[in-house]
């Protein structure tokens, strides 16, 4: 499976996470994937940190540079939809008014430690509003591949990058397996189509429970 | 879109209403108070309130009819002067009043309802209004620590509602009903008037729904402004209904 | 001079304090009476605790309950003028956009220090916002009838009433007199007409230095 | 009304800025930015500059074309990533980054706007983005302080202004724009649109007048997006001027 398959099925199963009259918060990287994979019937408002809410499809034509998500690129507005300042959109954020926060991950600890800043010396994209997303969102989804590249796991024990928040994630999906995070212990909850447990317990750095249903 | 509809008619309301909760209503002087969600709360019977607004109203006026009803046992404010059954309770000991600046009031109810956890201010420092409020040294320099304040129920009077709860206020009756709509757990909106998602012009849209649990549909005012009173003392007017 | 009069000889020299340009915020009581003497050709934007920069006079019909002053009576708008919340209308006052705020008071102290809020066991009216206004704006004045009812002084030398703000009024104007604090102190810069420095002496119930002009 | 009358062209505004100002820019990713203001400011030549805002643009887009001049000395942003050039100078020690929350930063800039002293958070607190910033206590609980922003200048793209400064935003062009209109000592907006007072709808006024100071007409963007560029990397898309 190459690296873009991995991401495309890991947004896949995310989509099934989100229900009908959700308020629900994507980041960049594989989160923005996610809308493709939703059922369309769904009523759901999607909302961006720069300040809008009812976010539609990428417009195909007449795009607008004024109307765009947090990552700068052009969306549409839904009907009831609505535009307001980046203190607003926050607001919404830290008082939990999302339901669901769907975010890309550097790494993930076995607590729900969450690090998806920065890699020292090498990336700096700066936190944005991760923090606040992690402080606020009702459910705090975190999606990545399992491994690195060079095959390092990123659910690991202790995170080795800096942390973004701590104690904030509660579900992890990754192209092998889809893990939960009950009362500070991560749980596997599903293994992906094609992945075995063996190969799981072998790529993942940190001791996990099952639930019954997996074996 | 049913699952984002959130209108709703009051006797979905009364039940919201409880014993002891912590009631934030929006309005200035009456201004943008919800009158049929004043008197749905009346009607509830609830007691033990603890009330947090800009003013007491006036008696027959806004906050001030549940007021007058000594079913409210704390209230803070900027100020009760309007209201004289207000001030003579405060004097009797049945109601609480904590009297705030009226900026700081409404920041305190802005700082609950984006989920900061307070702020620092010099206005007020070394006043009564200080009472035991903490005190903050930051650097060399001393500051009042003001603590964020939500509600277990909001309410709210709008002109213009979409179903699902996009907010349009009239002139001068914004005032704090934006904020008031940020804090509380459950926040029930009265509009004048109720449309269709998307017939909101999205650029003016003053609080976005998601704020919104409840929307109920207006009567407009029921009571006289102190203007039209033949007597213009707040303490003779007779009440309007 | 019956005390009608003497309201209205204070809200005329008060305003004289208004230059073209201004922002000014006005406080109950006399302060409201300050627009029937203000030059018509001069802009002037009065602002609003409640929401509104741009009020405009009394509509001589159709008053709107939905348009009206931080003290609930009506007003009217005038072109360039816009309504806003109640945060925002603060956040201009501490911000010191307001330009000259006229308070009505109680006392006020040779320091400058303003009682407006409150006469124990007596008058409840609560401190609305004053106390912002004192903190943010350029030029705060005082205005009050010289003396009370009974002709206890209302200008002292420590204020007997619970104060509203310390040190804060730049100037106070009654039916007798003009005064100033500078760096601290009272001086007198007017007698208004037809009063005498002894009668203001007599009637002011701090020490206050004198302005050559006045004699 | 002359004396409330604020247009004027960019021969007034360029010598406003000065070297060592702290300059806030309005726009998210760029959008949001105002173009003809950032060129005037790299046209004026200051140095030395202290920039606050939401990031660091891109290089050819907002005030990520000032950054990459090596004419800002601080930046106080929540990310630079669509800003290689501005990672480049901040791992050569060239200027300093300290990040900030998201949220976080635009309220200090909106505290510094209304006129408070900082506020709380849990925000943050325990992570690298504490930096040093003081931790308060308050009763039994421990939060971070934020201290609020204001600068000599503010910088601001309006889709609409009347004479006197009351502006109007476009869509999610207006993000932190309000914000960092309020805070600054001398505030400028380029406005798409210039309109006689009393033509803006006094309801959707987003920004009153009374915190712009000058107003100048814009041309609108002169960059292209990086939606629009055929190589969508920040790092090789070419200037578009």
């Amino acid at each position: 499976m190459d690296m873009g398959d991995a991401r495309q099925i890991i947004a896949q199963r995310a989509a099934r996470e989100i229900n009908d009259g959700m308020i629900v918060n994507l980041g960049i990287g594989i989160p923005s994937l996610v809308p493709d994979y939703l059922d369309p019937s769904l009523n759901v408002f999607f909302q961006a940190e720069n300040g809008i809410l009812g976010m539609g499809p990428t417009p195909k034509q007449n795009a607008d540079g004024n109307l765009s998500n947090a990552a700068g690129y052009p969306v549409t507005l839904l009907k009831g939809g609505s535009y307001f300042d980046s203190a607003v959109a926050f607001g919404m954020i830290r008082r939990g008014c999302v339901d669901v926060s769907i975010l890309g991950a550097l790494q993930v600890s076995a607590a729900g430690d969450l690090a998806n800043w920065i890699v020292p010396g090498k990336r700096v994209p700066g936190v944005g509003g991760a923090m606040e997303l992690a402080y606020g969102a009702k459910n705090l989804i975190a999606l990545m591949t399992h491994c690195e590249k060079d095959g390092q796991p990123k659910i690991v024990e202790k995170c080795t990058l800096p942390v973004t928040t701590y104690h904030c994630v509660k579900k992890i999906i990754t192209d092998l397996a889809v893990f939960s995070i009950v009362g500070g212990t991560l749980r596997l909850d599903e293994l992906m189509p094609g992945a075995t447990l063996p190969e799981v317990q072998e790529k993942t750095g940190a001791k996990f429970i099952l639930v019954n249903s997996v074996r | 879109m049913p699952s984002f509809n959130k209108v709703t008619d009051l006797s979905t309301i009364r039940p919201l209403f409880f014993d002891g909760m912590t009631l934030l209503f929006g309005g200035f002087g009456g201004v943008g108070s919800p009158p049929g969600l004043v008197d749905c709360l009346i009607e509830s019977g609830v007691k033990n309130v603890h009330l947090v607004g800009n003013d007491a109203g006036f008696p027959w006026i806004g906050m001030g009819k549940f007021i007058c009803l000594e079913r409210a046992t704390s209230l803070i404010a900027s100020h009760i002067g309007s209201n004289p059954i207000a001030g003579e309770l405060m004097n009797q000991g049945k109601l609480q009043v904590e009297f705030s600046p009226q900026g700081i009031l409404v920041e305190r109810i802005r700082s609950g309802g984006v989920g900061l956890n307070g702020f620092l201010t010099e206005i007020g420092m070394g006043t009564k209004l200080e009472y035991n409020k903490p005190r903050v040294k930051i650097g060399e320099k001393e500051f009042m620590y003001e603590a964020p304040i939500t509600g277990d129920v909001s309410i709210v009077y709008a002109k213009k509602a979409d179903t699902f709860g996009n907010l349009v206020f009239d002139k001068t009756a914004r005032n704090t009903n934006p904020y008031v709509a940020m804090a509380g757990k459950i926040t029930i909106v009265e509009a004048d008037e109720i449309v269709e998602m998307g017939e909101l012009n999205p650029e003016e849209i003053i609080v976005p729904g998601i704020y919104v649990k409840h929307i109920v549909p207006s009567k407009g005012y029921n009571w006289k402004w102190i203007w039209e009173m033949p007597d213009k003392s707040s303490r003779n007017a007779p009440p309007a209904k």
